[in-house]
């Protein structure tokens, strides 16, 4: 039985019914996970199998949903997991992973500016890299700046 | 046509103190605030140093916009940061000069089509030269500062506040 | 010895048929007049010898395009040139009156040092018989000038570059008066010309013939010249990199360059006092020794003289634009341990060192 | 003194440091809140450089990217350049020639060796001393020459396609390569003697701004950052890509030669070591060098399978990472760079606390951050 094995048994067994299916036919197993509980399963992830950082934490836009895709890395083990996880276009919401890794809180912050997900307890969910009073979130498919800002004519 | 002209002969010439020394003065010392954003900024740092060296035309960087001349504006321009470049372009005292350096700087260059890049740095600050490249070599930049002292030959007021 | 303006005096009273007291005030007025127009020179080759030497240790030209003179010697001319025709800029918020006083201030307490520097045997104006201490007073105006600046710009930055500067200028006066005192009492006087007299045998700092006490308190009062002159590695309160340009920040122009020239007179005045206290003045090395020297036509020697104190000062210039542009500089909290903690029991130390050796040893 | 304490008062200063300020590389803000000198919080502002580059990837295909990639960092062109080919290729199943994987090593080294000069140089300029940076320039400018005989361009280079790079060597190269390696090594322990063991220099890094082991692993620190903090991983060593598993190198770690472990010198420290140990594989892939094609065999219309790729390297500020999501057309459906600086800023606020103002500058130098990395 290998890890990964190991790793969903475990998960199965503390939190029944979180874990909606297991890909492995890609470059690394990945995990998909339910919005709700995504949280509870990093944790666990983090304490019983050592998976001490978090390399990637991104968003992605696939026209009628938000993947939301945590990359983990495990050093000891040299192990890659991903971690997926579901959110509605409309009102993506989730909570933040910023208690269990501490990198969560700008990728966190990004994905906010960026997508306009909004995650619940983080400590400071302002936008990162767009100025305060940006209007829109770029990596949208269907994002459409506003025509100007300060003054200056935005041309996309 | 003034007394004097009158009762001088024909060949002298007359010219105003700052025709000569004033230009010369300017465009021998026009020193350069350090105003980087992006990669051309590596390319104006390695002009100024050992084997382009901009000091010999004078030409020092400044860190503070109260003292320089001359601002290059090496890099892309966002519009988070066109703000800051108008506010630090109305710092510095006149008379003042603007290169734009690099494609980024004058139209967008590559970053053309982003939703957060401002489409050329003379959208919002008047611009003296423009320095083509992405990024231009450091003897690009330095054919665009020898322009930049023959404008400053040929201008006719040094002061242009009202542009 | 006498002052150059009574010779020159004297001669105009023969030449021109003048009253005394006429050819007095026309001596004077015509001295403080050249040394007026003479001392911004020092400046301007100041900043071109940083230029240049700092060109030359980092491998590069320097300044060769200005003007028609080889060297690019007339880039002083063109910075000063173009200085004086910058817009004149107040910030708004600043305030006006000490905002246009700091400079001056500056430029006033610096300049005022030279009177007193004995430049060869008839080139000061003043004998001062407290000379050492008159130029350590007026110096430290120049520490007013720049909290003023810091203060007055009403920028933050500029207001912690002119507390630094504060800090540091009060601490490293303490170190520079002990040290001079420790010379001051070898010599048995305050007078920067009785001192250069006695040093006509060979220089204080020689091992040979002084004390060694006070070779030991040139350490001490190098070290903190450098402070004193706001030069690296004390360089905090115009670090660059971090206090953009420290107390001058919002200074534009020609309030800004006069700021340069304080800051490039200042290290002209340490390191003639530096001269002066430990380097023989104007004399030659071991000069009671080279008798050809007396055989020189009238009015050679001083003209000499006055050409190997510049030597001298030029050398500690340069070795102190060598020192900035190799070293880093300290932080605020370990130049204070320096001056505090190390400098000023060093300084103590050798006063009382300096004093035994003159009770058991003279 | 009761009435002192009365009528003395002190108050926080919030200062705004930068995007404009001579030690921030490039247009980083930081708002900071001092007591004094003392720095209370720090609050990195970023975005200033954001170019939206991301975006950009979306609407363009694949190949028509790999100039974007040299300005996500352009102080490591050649090593996001190997990063995004190797992803599409880890994508599409392409097999890389030899030749072209050693040229590829042989430039990404020596574009970290250039970065690492930058890197010290630049914290060596923050901290007062000039001299060094320039010296350090001048070797840069060697290799700016050897890059513009390769591919024409000094900074961003475009040299590597997908499957292999664009040309091959030109002549003359490797001989001028084994030149500036020699003269290198000699002109680094130069540069080092300047600088390295300076009092002052020791003084203002040591013990400054530690960053612990556990921290550096929950803020995801990489690269040479990580090492400092005495972790002992490097991607090229503990997960080789391209053919760096046939080269032998060494790892420097972090020790606290002079203060504690995960200090701004140990930082500086692992810079300068590594750039010794990037001379090593450079000389190394050069005798090894193999003769043959540079160029694999790619379709006109490069359309790679549907899937996902997230592709790792060690680049000269930490480990950067592509994430690509292909929906089987020409263009892909989502780029993102992970990026090391982006990290490393992250953990500002929690290590700079308490530190003077100066040391602010000694950090971020120490850091060696890249701001449009940063900001994408």
């Amino acid at each position: 039985m290998n890890r990964i094995e190991k790793i969903v048994k475990m998960i199965r067994k503390e939190e029944p019914e979180v874990l909606l299916r297991t890909e492995e036919e890609g470059q690394f197993p990945v995990l998909r996970v339910e919005r709700d509980r995504v949280v509870p399963v990093l944790r666990l992830l983090r304490d019983d199998f050592g998976f001490e950082s978090l390399m990637c934490e991104t968003a992605s836009d696939r026209g009628d949903r938000i993947d939301l895709i945590y990359h983990l890395f495990s050093t000891p083990h040299r192990e890659t997991l991903v971690v997926k996880t579901v959110l509605s276009r409309e009102k993506p919401q989730v909570e933040t992973a910023e208690d269990v890794w501490k990198s969560a809180n700008w990728y966190e912050r990004e994905i906010f500016d960026l997508f306009g997900v909004e995650f619940i307890g983080h400590s400071d969910l302002v936008r990162i890299l767009l100025p305060q009073d940006w209007v829109g979130h770029p990596l949208r498919k269907d994002y459409r700046p506003a025509p100007e800002y300060h003054g200056m004519k935005i041309e996309y | 046509m003034g007394l004097l002209e009158h009762k001088l002969p024909e060949n002298v010439f007359f010219t105003k103190l700052d025709q000569l020394t004033m230009r010369w003065g300017l465009r021998n010392s026009l020193w350069y605030m350090l105003f980087a954003t992006a990669c051309c900024a590596i390319e104006l740092m390695q002009t100024g140093m050992s084997r382009y060296d901009f000091d010999r035309f004078g030409m020092i960087p400044r860190a503070t916009p109260r003292q320089s001349d001359l601002m290059i504006v090496a890099g892309t321009v966002t519009y988070k940061m066109a703000l800051r470049i108008k506010r630090l372009y109305g710092q510095m005292p006149e008379p003042k000069y603007v290169i734009s350096m690099g494609s980024c700087a004058n139209c967008g260059g590559g970053f053309v089509h982003s939703y957060s890049v401002l489409n050329g740095v003379d959208k919002i600050i008047p611009v003296d030269v423009y320095v083509p490249g992405c990024p231009p070599r450091p003897e690009a930049l330095m054919e665009g500062c020898m322009k930049l002292m023959e404008k400053i030959d040929q201008e006719p007021r040094l002061v242009r506040s009202a542009r | 010895m006498e002052s150059s303006s009574f010779l020159f005096a004297e001669f105009l009273q023969q030449a021109f048929h003048v009253s005394p007291t006429f050819a007095a005030v026309l001596s004077l007025l015509i001295g403080v007049g050249t040394c007026v127009a003479c001392i911004p020179l020092i400046p301007g080759f100041g900043s071109y010898l940083e230029r240049k030497v700092s060109a030359d240790i980092q491998q590069r030209i320097g300044p060769n395009r200005a003007g028609f003179l080889p060297f690019g010697i007339m880039q002083v001319l063109a910075d000063g040139i173009k200085t004086l025709q910058k817009e004149d800029l107040i910030p708004a918020h600043a305030d006006r009156f000490l905002f246009r006083a700091a400079p001056y201030v500056c430029i006033v307490g610096v300049f005022s040092c030279f009177a007193a520097i004995p430049f060869s045997e008839y080139g000061y104006l003043s004998d001062l018989n407290i000379g050492v201490y008159y130029i350590l007073c007026v110096s430290s105006l120049m520490a007013v000038g720049i909290v003023l600046a810091g203060w007055a710009s009403n920028n933050k930055w500029t207001l912690l570059g002119g507390i630094r500067s504060a800090g540091q200028m009060v601490s490293y006066e303490i170190p520079i008066a002990m040290s001079v005192v420790t010379v001051a009492m070898h010599f048995g006087s305050l007078s920067l010309a009785e001192m250069t007299m006695a040093q006509r045998e060979g220089w204080s700092i020689g091992f040979w013939n002084s004390n060694l006490f006070v070779t030991l308190s040139f350490v001490v009062y190098w070290i903190a010249a450098l402070a004193e002159c706001n030069r690296t590695p004390f360089d905090i309160p115009e670090a660059e990199s971090e206090l953009v340009a420290g107390y001058f920040t919002e200074y534009s122009g020609l309030r800004f360059s006069f700021f340069a020239i304080a800051e490039y007179a200042e290290m002209f005045v340490v390191s003639a006092m530096a001269v002066v206290l430990y380097f023989g003045g104007f004399y030659l090395p071991f000069e009671a020794h080279l008798p050809f020297l007396q055989e020189l036509p009238d009015g050679v020697l001083p003209w000499l003289h006055f050409i190997v104190f510049l030597i001298k000062v030029w050398f500690l210039i340069f070795l102190m634009i060598w020192i900035r542009w190799t070293l880093p500089r300290y932080r605020i909290d370990q130049l204070m341990d320096l001056c505090w903690k190390g400098l000023l029991p060093f300084a103590f130390l050798n006063f009382l060192g300096s004093a035994c050796w003159m009770v058991l040893g003279g | 003194m009761v009435t002192t304490r009365s009528t003395l008062r002190t108050q926080e200063m919030l200062l705004n440091m930068g995007p404009h300020h001579p030690s921030t590389h490039g247009v980083l803000r930081l708002i900071l809140r001092l007591d004094g000198e003392v720095v209370e919080e720090v609050f990195p502002d970023i975005g200033y450089l954001h170019r939206g580059i991301e975006k950009i990837g979306e609407s363009l295909t694949y190949k028509q990217f790999i100039p974007y990639t040299d300005r996500v960092e352009y102080l490591a062109s050649m090593n996001v350049n190997h990063l995004y080919c190797m992803a599409v290729e880890k994508l599409a199943g392409i097999e890389v020639p030899e030749r072209a994987e050693y040229i590829r090593v042989i430039m990404t080294e020596l574009n970290r060796i250039i970065s690492h000069i930058i890197g010290c140089g630049a914290l060596a300029m923050d901290l007062g001393a000039f001299t060094p940076f320039l010296y350090g320039v001048v070797e840069r400018e060697k290799v700016n020459d050897l890059f513009e005989m390769t591919c024409g361009q000094r900074l961003t280079y475009n040299y590597m396609r997908i499957g292999g790079v664009s040309q091959d060597l030109p002549e003359g190269f490797v001989e001028k390569t084994y030149a500036f390696l020699e003269e290198m090594e000699r002109r680094w322990d130069e540069i080092n003697r300047l600088i390295t063991e300076n009092e002052i220099f020791v003084q203002r890094l040591a013990d400054v701004a530690v960053l612990t082991e556990a921290d550096a692993l929950s803020y995801n620190i990489t690269g040479p950052n990580l090492r400092a903090s005495g972790v002992d991983w490097d991607l090229r060593r503990d997960m080789p890509y391209s053919v760096y598993d046939r080269f032998d190198f060494d790892v420097p770690i972090g020790k606290g030669e002079r203060g504690t472990v995960g200090d701004c010198y140990d930082r500086y420290l692992m810079r300068v070591r590594e750039t010794y140990e990037s001379l090593k594989i450079v000389r190394q892939a050069l005798d090894g060098l193999p003769e043959g094609e540079v160029q694999a065999k790619v379709s006109k219309v490069f359309k790679p399978p549907k899937g996902e790729v997230y592709m790792r390297a060690e680049n000269p500020r930490g480990e950067m990472a592509v994430y690509i999501e292909s929906d089987g057309s020409t263009k892909p459906s989502r780029i993102k760079f992970k990026t090391p600086s982006f990290n490393s800023l992250g953990v500002f606020n929690k290590i700079c606390r308490g530190q003077m103002l100066s040391d602010l500058v000694a950090v971020i130098g120490s850091f060696d951050i890249v701001l449009p990395e940063v900001d994408r």
